[in-house]
Parts: C-alpha cells; sequence; structure tokens
C-alpha cells in the first residue's frame, strides 16, 4: 500500500498473538491497511480469521491473554499503544467507537439504556449541563428513528433491530471520525438487517465517518463498503474496491470459494460449492501460504512460502503464487 | 412460584458458543493442574487414612480415664489429656473416625434425597417438578440447625445412625436446587433431545447424557455437602445432642467446653477438635477451588500476557518457520 | 407485581410447612418424646397446665385432624404454650424476651459479613492472580471451615479470659438497666463484640468467594468490553457495572447465608451466654422444655422466612429483569 | 401435490404457549392453524424470521412439542397425540437435526461413542454395527473415518459437527428428516457443502426433508416447496422455483427484497422492524403481518385472511389478493 497522510487508520505489519493452553495462535498476522476519511472498509472472513481480533485491536481492547506483538496501529495518526490509560480512555469513542454484534449482550441488563447512553456524555463531556445531554441524545435517537421514550428502557424490553440502533446512536455519539462494527447485523433478521444496514448507510451519508465493517458475509459487505480486505488465518489474502467482488474479477482462490457458496436468488437454479476441508488451526499453522491444503490451485512454491499481497491489473491485491504466475504469464502472451 | 415460562422463541443465538468443557473426568484432571486441589487431596487423603488406621495409630484407648487429667501436652501425651484424664491425642484419632463417618453417612443419606427430589422430577418436568421444587425451596429457607435440634431434642439419645439420619434429612435441599438448575439446563440441551430421538429411554438419557455432564458441579456440591455435614455434627454434640458415650471432633468440644477446658487455661483440650474440622474443611474447600474451574471456565487463570513474553515467543516461532 | 405476588404466596406456603413440620416432628417419633417431658413434669405442674401440654404434643386420643385445628387456632390466637423451665411464663413472653437481641445480633453480623466479605470479594477479583487474592481467598477458605462454636470458644479463650479486653457473657452489664442511653448501648456493644466476630468470621469466606467469582465471571461479559471502550473508568467498571450484576446470584443465595449465621447464633448464643433465643433454645433443649423449644423454632424459621421475603424484593429492586417482568 | 405419495400431513396443527403478563396468563400461538404435507422424497422449505413459529411447527413434526389443536398423520396414521411408547416408534420414521452444532453432540463421548448405540438400536440383526458406522461416515463425508470415530465433539469443525449430527439421525433410517436451520451456525464457505449432502440424501437414500431457516435463497436453492411463514401462521406456500417470479404475498416480496440488499423504504420511527409479539397472541384477530405491511388496509387488522389458491401449488393468505382489501381500503 502506498504511503499517505491523509489516511485516519494505519495499521502497520500488525500482529497479535494469543496465549492458549494449546500454544501460540497469532489470530493477526502482519497485517497492514490504510483507510481514507470517509470511507467504509469491509473486512470479512470466517470464524477464526482474526477480523474481531483486529478491530479489538483497533479499538485497544484486546482480551487479557491476548497481545499486540508487532507493528503499529494509528487512529487520525495517534498510537494507542503509546498513551497513558486515562490519555487512551480519553481518546477513544471520541475519536474512534464501535458497534458490536450483539446489542443484547453489550448493554448492560440491569442499568436502563438511556443512562447508559448518558455516560458516554459524563465521561467525555463533563462540563455539559443534564438538561443538553439529553437534548443530544435524543437528536441522536431521532436520527436512528427510535423513539426517545426508549430511554428509559431497559435493554430486553427492546426489539433486536431496535437495540442495534440505540447503539448505533452510541456510537455516533461524539462524532468519531472512525468506527468500527463488527458483525453489526449478524444476530438480526435478514429484513431487519437489510435496515439497518441501510441506516448506517444514510447516517454515514449524513455524518461523513469512516467505517471498517466486520462481516462474515461478503455479499454483504460488498453491498455496504467502498473498499474490502478478505482475510484468512490472520492475513489479508485480497484488498480492493468493493466494485470488484461483485464482478466476474480475478480472486483469490478462497474469495472466489466464498463467492460460490452462497446462494444468490439471480438466475434460474443455480450451483453453490463450498470451499474444501476444514478452517485453519492456528496453533498449528501450515508452512506457507495458510489456504494452500484447502486450494485446487496449490503447488509447491506455496507449500514454501507466503506470498504477499500484490497488485493485480483490476484494482485489486491478490497474495497468491498462482495468480502471479496466471498473471506473468499473460504479460508474457 | 416464580416458573418464568421460557419463551420457545428464544431459539435464535447470537452466535457460535465456546465450546463446553468436553471431559467426563474434568473433575478428576483438576488434581493434575490445579496446585489449590492438589493440597486439599492430600490434606484430605491424609484424613481418611487417619480414620482407617484409627486403631492403630490411636496410642491409648480413647475412654481410658486413668492418666493423670489436665495435663499440657507431653512424651507420653503429645496432645495433653483432659480434665477426666483421657488422652487427647487418641480421643482426636478415633473422634476422627467417627466425625467422618457422621460426614460421610449424612452426605450419602443427603446425596440420594437431592438426587430423588432435585434430578429425577426436574428430568420429568410437569407438575411433579413444580412440587419438588417448592418443597426443595421451602427446606431451603427454614434454618437447618435449628430443624436438627429440635428433631434432636426429641430422639432423646443419638447414636451415629440417627445422627446420620437427622443431618441428611435435613441437609439435602441446597444440592437438590444445584441439581434441578443443572438437569433444567441440560435437559434442554439439543443433545439430549437427540439422544431421545434416536430411541434411548429416559433411563438411559438421564444417566448417560445427562448425569455424566454434570459430575464436576455434583462433586462440588457434595463436598460442600460433607462439610456441612461435619458442621452439623459437631454443632449438635456441642449441645449435647449428639451421641455423648462416642468420641468425635465435636464431642471433643462439648467436653472441652463443659469440662471448663476455657476457665482452667487448658488449650490442648479446646484446640484438636476444632483444627480438625478446620483443617478437613479446608481440604475440601480447596478440591472444590479446582472444580470451580472446570465448571466455569472463566475463573482458570489465564496468564496475562505480557507484551515482552509474547513479542520473543512470537520472533522465536517466526524464525522456525521458513518465510 | 405479578413476582411479589408469587413471593408473597411463597413466603405463606413456607410459613405453612414450617408451622405443620413443627406439630408433625413430636407425633414423627418413636416412642412419643411428649410423654416423657410429661412423666418428667408430673407433680411440678398443675393438672390443667399438664393437660394442655398433653393436647399440644398429641397424647390424647382425639383425631390427628382435630388435633392439627386446634394447633393452628391456638398459633393464631398468638398463644404458643407455657413454658415449663419458667413456669408459667409464657413461650410468646420469653421469645419477647429474647428475640431482639438476636435479631439485633444475627442481623448486625450477617450485614458485616456480606458487605465486609462482598467488598474484599470485589477486590479480590479486581486482584486476580496477584499475591493478595492468593492470601485472601485461601485465608477465607480456612476461617469458612472454622466451627462456630469453636471460634467462639478461642476468642473467650484469648480476648476474654486471657486478656480481659472483652466481657464474657450476657448482652450487657447487669448492674445497668436497659434503655437508650449512650452507656447502656456501650455495654451492649461491647457485649456484643465477641459473638459478633464469632459470627462474621466464619461467614466471610463464602460471601467472598461468590462474589469474587461472580465479579471475575461478570467482568467477562460484553458490556463490561462495551463500557470500557466508552471510556468508563477502572473504578466506575467495577463498581458501576460490574458489581451490581455480580451481586445478583449473591443475593439469590442469601438464604442459604442467613440459615448458616442462625445456626452459628444458636451456638454463639450458648458459649457467650448471650440472651436470645438460640440461648433459649438451647436451654429448652437441655430441660426437654417442648413448648418453649416449639416456640422459638417457629419463631426462627418465621423471622429467616421474612428476611429471605424482604430480599426476594430488593432483588427485584436490584434486577430490572424481574421487576419489569409483566408491565408491559 | 400427489396424494399418494404423501409421507407427513398436518392438518390445522395449533401450537400454544402460556406467557406471563402481569396479572395474566396469556396464550400465545407459534403455531396456528397450519395445515402442511410433506410428500416422500419432498424437500420442503420453511422460511420465516425469529419469532415466525418456524422451529415450533419443525419440533412439532418431530413429535417434541405437543399440538393442542389439529392432527397429524404420517403415512396415513393419526400421530397427533402418541405415548411416550409410540413416539419412540415414531421417531424411528422422523428425526431431526438442529441448528446448534455446539450442543447437538454430548461432549463428553467420541463420535463413536455417540453413534454406536442409535446404530445398534435400529441395525437389522446382519449387520454389524462397525460397518454401519463405516457406511455412514462414508455417506456422509466424515473421512478419513477412523480418525474422525476417535474425535471428541470439540475436535471437530462445525461442519463435522453437523454431519455427525446427520449420521446419527440417519442411523434410525427415517422417511422423514426435519433439519431446523441447519447451516446458520456454520461459517459460509462450510454451508453449501452440509446443504448439498442433504440434497444427495434424498436422492440417495429416498429422504424427505423438511429444511427450516431464516435465509430465503438457501431455501429456494435446496427445497422443491417453501412455506413461508410469519407471526406462526402460514402466509404463502409456493414452489421454490416460482417463488422469485410468481410470490404474491408482501411479505415474501419483502424478504426477497431483503435478500437482494433492496429498501422499499421504511417508516419514520420504525419500531425496529421486528416482529411484534403481541401478534401471536391467540387474543389477536387480525393478519400477523398487519402491523408491519406497507399496503394494510383496516381489514388486516380485524379478520385473518385465509389461505387462498393462486395457482398450482400455490397459495396466500393475503386481503389484497382476494377481493375484500379494495373493497374496505378502496
Amino acid at each position: 500500500m502506498t504511503e499517505n497522510n491523509s489516511a485516519i487508520l494505519r495499521i502497520g505489519h500488525v500482529s497479535v498473538v494469543y496465549e492458549t493452553e494449546a500454544g501460540l495462535a497469532p489470530a493477526v498476522n502482519d497485517v497492514s491497511l490504510e483507510l481514507e476519511p470517509g470511507r467504509i472498509l469491509g473486512l470479512v472472513g470466517e470464524s477464526g480469521c482474526g477480523k474481531s481480533t483486529l478491530a479489538q485491536a483497533i479499538m485497544g481492547l484486546l482480551p487479557p491473554n491476548a497481545s499486540l506483538v508487532e507493528g503499529q496501529i494509528t487512529v487520525q495518526g495517534r498510537d494507542l499503544y503509546t498513551m497513558s490509560e486515562p490519555a487512551m480512555r480519553a481518546f477513544r469513542w471520541k475519536n474512534v467507537s464501535m458497534v458490536f454484534q450483539s446489542a443484547l449482550v453489550t448493554l448492560n441488563p440491569v442499568i436502563p439504556v438511556g443512562k447508559q447512553f448518558e455516560e458516554i456524555f459524563t465521561v467525555h463531556q463533563p462540563a455539559m449541563s443534564r438538561a443538553e445531554v439529553r437534548r443530544r441524545i435524543e437528536e441522536l435517537l431521532v436520527l436512528v428513528r427510535i423513539h426517545p421514550q426508549h430511554l428509559r428502557n431497559f435493554s430486553h424490553e427492546l426489539s433486536g433491530g431496535m437495540r442495534q440502533r440505540v447503539a448505533i446512536a452510541m456510537a455516533i455519539a461524539l462524532d468519531p471520525a472512525l468506527i468500527i462494527m463488527d458483525e453489526p447485523t449478524t444476530a438480526l433478521d435478514a429484513v431487519v438487517q437489510q435496515e439497518i444496514l441501510d441506516e448506517i448507510r444514510r447516517i454515514q451519508e449524513i455524518k461523513r465517518f469512516a467505517v471498517v465493517f466486520i462481516s462474515h458475509d461478503l455479499r454483504l459487505v460488498s453491498y455496504i463498503s467502498s473498499e474490502i480486505a478478505v482475510m484468512y488465518a490472520g492475513k489479508i489474502v485480497e484488498y480492493g474496491p468493493a466494485q470488484r467482488f461483485l464482478s466476474e474479477a480475478r480472486h483469490h482462490p478462497y474469495t472466489q470459494g466464498l463467492l460460490d457458496s452462497i446462494p444468490h436468488l439471480e438466475g434460474e437454479r443455480f450451483t453453490i460449492h463450498s470451499v474444501p476441508g476444514s478452517p485453519p488451526d492456528l496453533v498449528h499453522l501450515v508452512s506457507g501460504c495458510a489456504f494452500h491444503p484447502r486450494c485446487a490451485a496449490a503447488h509447491e512454491a506455496c507449500l514454501a512460502a507466503a506470498p504477499q499481497l500484490k497488485g493485480v491489473v483490476d484494482s485489486g491485491q491478490i497474495a497468491c503464487f498462482d495468480i502471479e504466475r496466471k498473471q506473468k504469464e499473460e504479460a508474457h502472451g | 412460584m416464580a416458573e418464568m415460562t421460557a419463551s420457545p422463541l428464544d431459539a435464535k443465538d447470537d452466535g457460535p458458543r465456546r465450546a463446553p468443557n468436553p471431559s467426563r473426568f474434568g473433575w478428576l484432571r483438576v488434581l493434575k493442574k490445579n496446585r489449590k486441589a492438589q493440597a486439599g487431596f492430600i490434606i484430605f487423603m491424609g484424613f481418611i487414612l487417619v480414620a482407617v488406621l484409627a486403631p492403630e495409630i490411636a496410642r491409648y484407648s480413647p475412654s481410658n480415664t486413668n492418666f493423670p487429667p489436665l495435663q499440657p501436652p507431653s512424651a507420653q501425651h503429645w496432645f495433653g489429656t483432659t480434665g477426666l484424664g483421657q488422652d487427647v491425642y487418641s480421643q482426636f484419632i478415633w473422634g476422627t473416625r467417627s466425625s467422618l463417618i457422621v460426614g460421610f453417612g449424612a452426605t450419602l443419606i443427603s446425596t440420594l434425597l437431592a438426587v430423588a427430589i432435585g434430578m429425577y422430577p426436574a428430568y420429568w418436568g410437569g407438575w411433579l417438578d413444580r412440587v419438588m421444587a417448592t418443597f426443595t425451596n421451602i427446606f431451603l429457607v427454614i434454618p437447618g440447625l435449628p430443624l436438627m435440634i429440635v428433631a434432636a431434642a426429641y430422639v432423646h439419645h443419638s447414636n451415629t445412625l440417627t445422627m446420620m439420619v437427622i443431618i441428611g434429612l435435613t441437609g439435602w435441599a441446597g444440592r437438590a436446587r444445584v441439581l434441578r438448575s443443572q438437569t433444567l439446563s441440560l435437559a434442554r440441551r439439543e443433545f439430549v433431545w437427540a439422544a431421545r430421538l434416536t430411541g434411548a429411554s429416559d433411563w438411559r438419557v438421564l444417566v448417560h447424557e445427562i448425569l455424566p455432564n454434570m459430575l464436576s458441579l455434583f462433586m462440588a456440591s457434595l463436598l460442600y455437602g460433607i462439610l456441612g455435614a461435619i458442621l452439623a455434627e459437631a454443632g449438635l454434640e456441642f449441645l449435647g445432642l449428639g451421641n455423648l458415650s462416642g468420641i468425635s471432633w465435636g464431642s471433643l468440644l462439648y467436653w472441652a467446653n463443659n469440662g471448663g477446658a476455657v476457665l482452667d487455661g487448658a488449650w490442648w483440650w479446646l484446640l484438636p477438635g476444632g483444627l480438625g474440622i478446620a483443617v478437613f474443611g479446608t481440604s475440601l474447600a480447596l478440591m472444590n477451588f479446582g472444580l470451580d474451574e472446570v465448571t466455569n471456565p472463566r475463573l482458570r487463570q489465564t496468564s496475562l500476557a505480557s507484551k515482552d513474553r509474547l513479542s520473543r515467543a512470537w520472533r522465536a516461532l517466526k524464525g522456525e518457520s521458513p518465510q | 407485581m405479578r413476582y411479589i405476588v408469587d413471593r408473597l404466596g411463597f413466603l405463606l406456603i413456607s410459613a405453612w410447612a414450617a408451622v405443620t413440620i413443627n406439630f408433625i416432628l413430636p407425633r414423627l417419633m418413636p416412642g412419643n418424646p411428649a410423654l416423657l417431658m410429661v412423666s418428667r413434669y408430673q407433680g411440678s405442674l398443675s393438672p390443667r397446665a399438664l393437660h394442655a401440654i398433653k393436647l399440644e404434643f398429641g397424647v390424647t386420643s382425639q383425631s390427628l385432624i382435630t388435633q392439627y385445628g386446634h394447633y393452628l387456632s391456638n398459633l393464631l390466637d398468638g398463644n404458643l404454650g407455657i413454658s415449663l423451665t419458667y413456669y408459667p411464663v409464657p413461650v410468646s413472653h420469653i421469645i419477647a424476651n429474647s428475640l431482639p437481641w438476636t435479631l439485633g445480633l444475627a442481623g448486625t453480623a450477617t450485614i458485616i459479613a456480606a458487605v465486609l466479605g462482598t467488598m474484599i470479594g470485589i477486590w479480590a477479583a479486581w486482584r486476580r492472580g496477584h499475591w493478595d487474592d492468593a492470601l485472601l481467598t485461601t485465608s477465607t477458605t480456612f476461617t469458612g471451615a472454622i466451627p462456630h462454636q469453636f471460634l467462639g470458644l478461642l476468642l473467650l479463650f484469648g480476648l476474654g479470659y486471657g486478656l480481659h479486653w472483652f466481657p464474657v457473657a450476657h448482652a450487657y452489664t447487669s448492674s445497668m438497666t436497659p434503655g437508650w442511653s449512650l452507656a447502656f448501648m456501650e455495654t451492649v456493644v461491647g457485649h456484643a463484640f465477641l459473638p459478633a466476630i464469632t459470627i462474621v468470621v466464619p461467614g466471610l469466606g463464602g460471601w467472598l468467594l461468590h462474589m469474587r467469582n461472580n465479579m471475575i465471571q461478570t467482568l467477562g461479559d460484553d458490556y463490561i468490553v462495551f463500557a470500557r471502550a466508552k471510556g468508563v473508568s477502572p473504578r466506575n467498571l467495577m463498581f458501576r457495572h460490574a458489581a451490581r450484576n455480580a451481586l445478583l446470584p449473591s443475593v439469590t443465595n442469601f438464604a442459604m447465608a442467613v440459615g448458616f449465621v442462625v445456626g452459628g447464633v444458636v451456638l454463639v448464643e450458648e458459649i457467650f451466654s448471650y440472651p436470645g433465643v438460640g440461648y433459649q433454645l438451647f436451654t429448652a433443649v437441655s430441660n426437654e422444655d417442648y413448648p418453649l423449644m416449639q416456640g422459638l423454632f417457629l419463631i426462627i424459621s418465621l423471622s429467616v422466612l421474612v428476611i429471605n421475603f424482604l430480599v426476594d424484593l430488593l432483588y427485584a429492586w436490584l434486577d430490572p429483569r424481574v421487576r419489569r417482568e409483566g408491565e408491559t | 401435490m400427489d396424494k399418494t405419495k404423501e409421507l407427513l400431513r398436518g392438518d390445522n396443527l395449533v401450537v400454544q404457549f402460556r406467557q406471563t403478563q402481569g396479572f395474566r396468563r396469556t396464550l400465545i400461538c407459534p403455531v396456528n392453524e397450519i395445515s402442511l404435507a410433506v410428500a416422500a422424497n419432498e424437500i420442503l422449505g420453511i422460511v420465516g424470521e425469529s419469532g415466525s413459529g418456524k422451529t415450533t411447527l419443525g419440533r412439532a413434526l418431530a413429535g417434541m412439542t405437543s399440538i393442542v389443536r389439529g392432527s397429524l398423520w404420517l403415512k396415513g396414521q393419526n400421530v397427533s397425540r402418541l405415548s411416550r411408547k409410540e413416539l419412540r416408534k415414531y421417531w424411528s420414521q422422523v428425526q431431526m437435526i438442529f441448528q446448534d452444532v455446539y450442543n447437538s453432540l454430548n461432549p463428553i463421548y467420541t463420535v463413536e461413542q455417540q453413534l454406536s448405540f442409535p446404530i445398534q438400536r435400529h441395525a437389522t440383526p446382519t449387520q454389524s454395527v462397525r460397518e454401519e458406522l463405516e457406511n455412514l461416515l462414508q455417506i456422509t463425508g466424515l473421512t478419513p473415518t477412523a480418525a474422525v470415530r476417535a474425535r471428541l465433539p470439540h475436535e471437530l469443525s462445525g461442519g463435522q459437527r453437523q454431519r455427525v449430527a446427520i449420521v446419527r439421525a440417519l442411523a434410525a433410517r427415517p422417511d422423514l428428516l426435519i433439519a431446523d436451520e441447519p447451516v446458520s451456525m456454520l461459517d459460509v464457505s462450510l454451508r453449501a457443502d452440509i446443504l448439498q449432502l442433504l440434497a444427495r440424501l434424498r436422492n440417495d437414500l429416498g429422504l424427505a426433508i423438511v429444511y427450516i431457516t431464516h435465509d430465503l435463497p438457501s431455501a429456494v436453492y435446496i427445497a422443491d416447496r417453501i412455506l413461508v411463514m410469519y407471526g406462526g401462521c402460514l402466509v404463502e406456500t409456493i414452489r421454490a422455483d416460482a417463488l422469485i417470479r410468481e410470490s404474491r404475498h408482501p411479505y415474501t416480496e419483502r424478504l426477497l427484497a431483503a435478500a437482494r440488499f433492496e429498501n422499499p423504504g421504511s417508516s419514520p420511527f420504525s419500531g425496529g422492524g421486528s416482529a411484534n409479539s403481541s401478534v401471536l397472541l391467540t387474543s389477536y384477530r387480525g393478519c400477523p403481518y398487519a402491523p408491519r405491511c406497507p399496503i394494510a388496509a383496516q381489514i388486516c387488522s380485524t379478520t385473518r385472511p385465509s389461505l387462498i389458491r393462486m395457482g398450482r401449488d400455490h397459495s396466500a393468505a393475503c386481503h389484497a389478493l382476494s377481493g375484500s382489501h379494495q373493497a374496505q381500503s378502496g
């Protein structure tokens, strides 16, 4: 990726390692990414690919048995990991906030939703009067189309869609420049999921914050994102504009596998294929390309070394020796 | 009762859950990993050994009153003598045996009751379960020791068996509640349904599918049951409601108190009984620490990842693998 | 609302159960124990009183149903019979004199144990894995297994007879007249000190460990991560977000804790000759004073039941999921 | 549907649950007067969101939840109310696999231990349990079988667990398999495998399958016919290959739009769009979709529409499709 000074989020060669009973598990393995203001980056991958760990690392919220062992993450040019604890607390949410997968478990069950909302302002803007806070929260709720009367409710009294709307309102409360959204619609029904996606798009167009949108659903991500990064076994295997993933462009075999495994409604009778094999075992990672045991195009080179992200013709970057080779063959005619 | 009808519509899940602990013998594996549990187990086995070998290691007959009274510890009388001229050490050894017998016996009775009242109806559900749950809750809130005192007072002269029965009959409720809630939660799991669908009888489902999955919790409640029974026995003995012709940790305390050990400054007479209970109880609680970690994975001591250590380990790992 | 009605219903059912246990127990025992008592007090009691006692304990040809009816109607009149030890003082009178002492002692001790144990539990969870957590959890494991009577005797031995720091018996200096004077209060507190410690220390461990484990459980919940992300300080995280949730299971466990304390109180009052219901129960048992014993058991049980009912209400206040159920 | 091939039929099935609400105990009705039939060798998709009652319907068909009213017929025999003993016989013909692959296997037993009992119980005297196990593991692609047999559930991937659950169900040699969201907890890349396995089992073993899901595209992919459920009611039933073009119910339309990420536009204070649980109450008389329906008229909240035949194997329950809607609103 080229150096860029306007980037709001810059992830440089980041590795995050978990200490598990079985051994070290590199959940994020030498990942580099950049995100421009106002863009939406889709981060796609399956369970255990490291996408949520990356999100936690950006927020500085890694669990106690995990650590960022390599690389640097800056948000708006500032490195969370060099800040003091109070400075980090003040920085977080004001500059980078987060929407979690399920607001049912991220909202405290015994505190009314409104009180938890107010907390954001009492922590970050203690000078604000209660009435001001109140007015601000109501504005925010109207923006996400929730009636302010629900502030008195507890989280379990709201429907899944309403909770997620509240979570979005909380995330934009301090007008952060970046919001991490970790599977924000996965727990919702199809119809509600699509409504929330539209809500996110609409609000994003008003507020122009940047988003890292994490999901396991490549189709959903290509619907909402401007750029997409596909992760496999802690590494980014493909990166490019979202448009690429809707077209018949050349893809990493894993990405292609994901695209082929989702049933579409288009066409008469379509076929779907799954990616053969099992998800990777992070503790006992294979040498070379982590995907090679499941890859039909794998050859010796893939076992020997891990491929790097390289540019391909149609504006994307792919980490795959097979594609590199095809690329070369085509170049030579 | 405040029994809420679980909504059948809550089936949807938020995402993959952590896999439950996958070992039937998880409660045994604890001994390999948990230092506290190991210490507890060693002390526990020590007491068992003392109880089994009591006739061999006691130096005198515990009821022999021929020694000079109120002697402090000496080479002849390691723990000194009582106001009646008995050897405290021998009393302690024999007391260990009868205290453990009453403790284990009462726990056996209360456990059988707890299984019958807590687990079995919970599996079947319906009105029987509701009645039994209410029954359990009632016994849970009616204070145990006073109830035992009243029962023991009516019995008049207790012997070992009646003590066991009284303690067992009054001490099952806590365990029944634990077993019930476990059974209810396990019986709703898909694998239990699947077993039924494959034609397993209810008995098989209960014994083969449900019970092995709650062994750790069951063991934990058993440990506390034993502790509770021994404390109860000591309490009854102390009030003069026990088997006063027998010798147990509780009766040692009773005679020490009644014989004026406190006034006479005979600390050696006072300590063994109480310490026996306390140390034995501690061994049970220590073993329970380990079981807690089996049933509740979050309690497992995850080493806080130090960035330096992990970085080093990570670099070492990368150095090994060909890049 | 439904919840409160439910709990009230349970209170009534369990109270009825306690009453019935009281009725059945002497009748269930082989070789009716009441007969022994009657023969023992023959001569020292008036024939009328003896007859009343015979009726009360089923030494009669009346059917069980009739006996039960009599028993219940007597209870409803507040008539618990007449004590044999303190003949002819009514049992209710003795209870009225002793219950306040026990409620004061046990109540204070329970609250201290619960609050202190819970606070230390929060601390231990916070310092999890460090030396102070290890020290606190292991040491309270030991103290939790100490029998009340043993600790009581040790304290009596060391701080009472040995060092003379505290009075060794009774609830107040007998030369003083009970009243609300400061001096009197002082002796009450001084006398209650050792008994209270004896009840608090063994009880601490349970609260501590329970709270510690609940806290660790809760601190792993997603809403804690969320609150951290919002910028909530560690202090507020512990107390505002985690502790309240972690407290809920502790509250439900209160029933068992109270039972434990009450058991301890009986033993402790005996040791310190503290004039509460426990001491009276001991007296009643030693003297085979069954009317007094029954009355005391009933009152002890009912007090515990009422306390549990109140704790259930507290629970509803703490947990909106219970409170709001049914309001929508 | 061809009557002669009919395997399982439900007539006006009703399942109710008690719910505590204030001082009243209310009744909710997650399965409300549903009639359906499954032909031998057919895959029937049941589609609906959470709260639609689709899981309850599946459990009722599997004999796991009792039916309050209506009747259930298996191969012409009334199986509406079975004793425990009869149920066990029923379960040798109807089996179920579950959504939660993390809880569907007993965590403490190896694959072989999990599977020996069901195989043994249903095996013919001439068969060896080992052979049959081997055979079933092969069929479901659990290879290498020797390694898989000795694994504990937590050593298997989600997809493998679901396969083991399928083997367990197949051991009973059922005629009908009820699959409740069998892939929704699996990784996307592995879902197709399980769906294809189910389709293959239908072809190779002549199984009929009821496939329950919230994911319309996957149902369209695998099923022959689709029932769409909302609020405990059947709102549309249609052949899968005709659904995209011919479906008429507003809710089915909405599901289709959501699957294509199209938004017809939502209201300013949407209640979050989730199913309003009050439409499940037995006291509710209107169309369950009325509170969310963009074209709802007066009649929709007062009268429940009945299923109207729209064509071969196609019916829908909507006032807008009968004359009554126009008469009321227009």
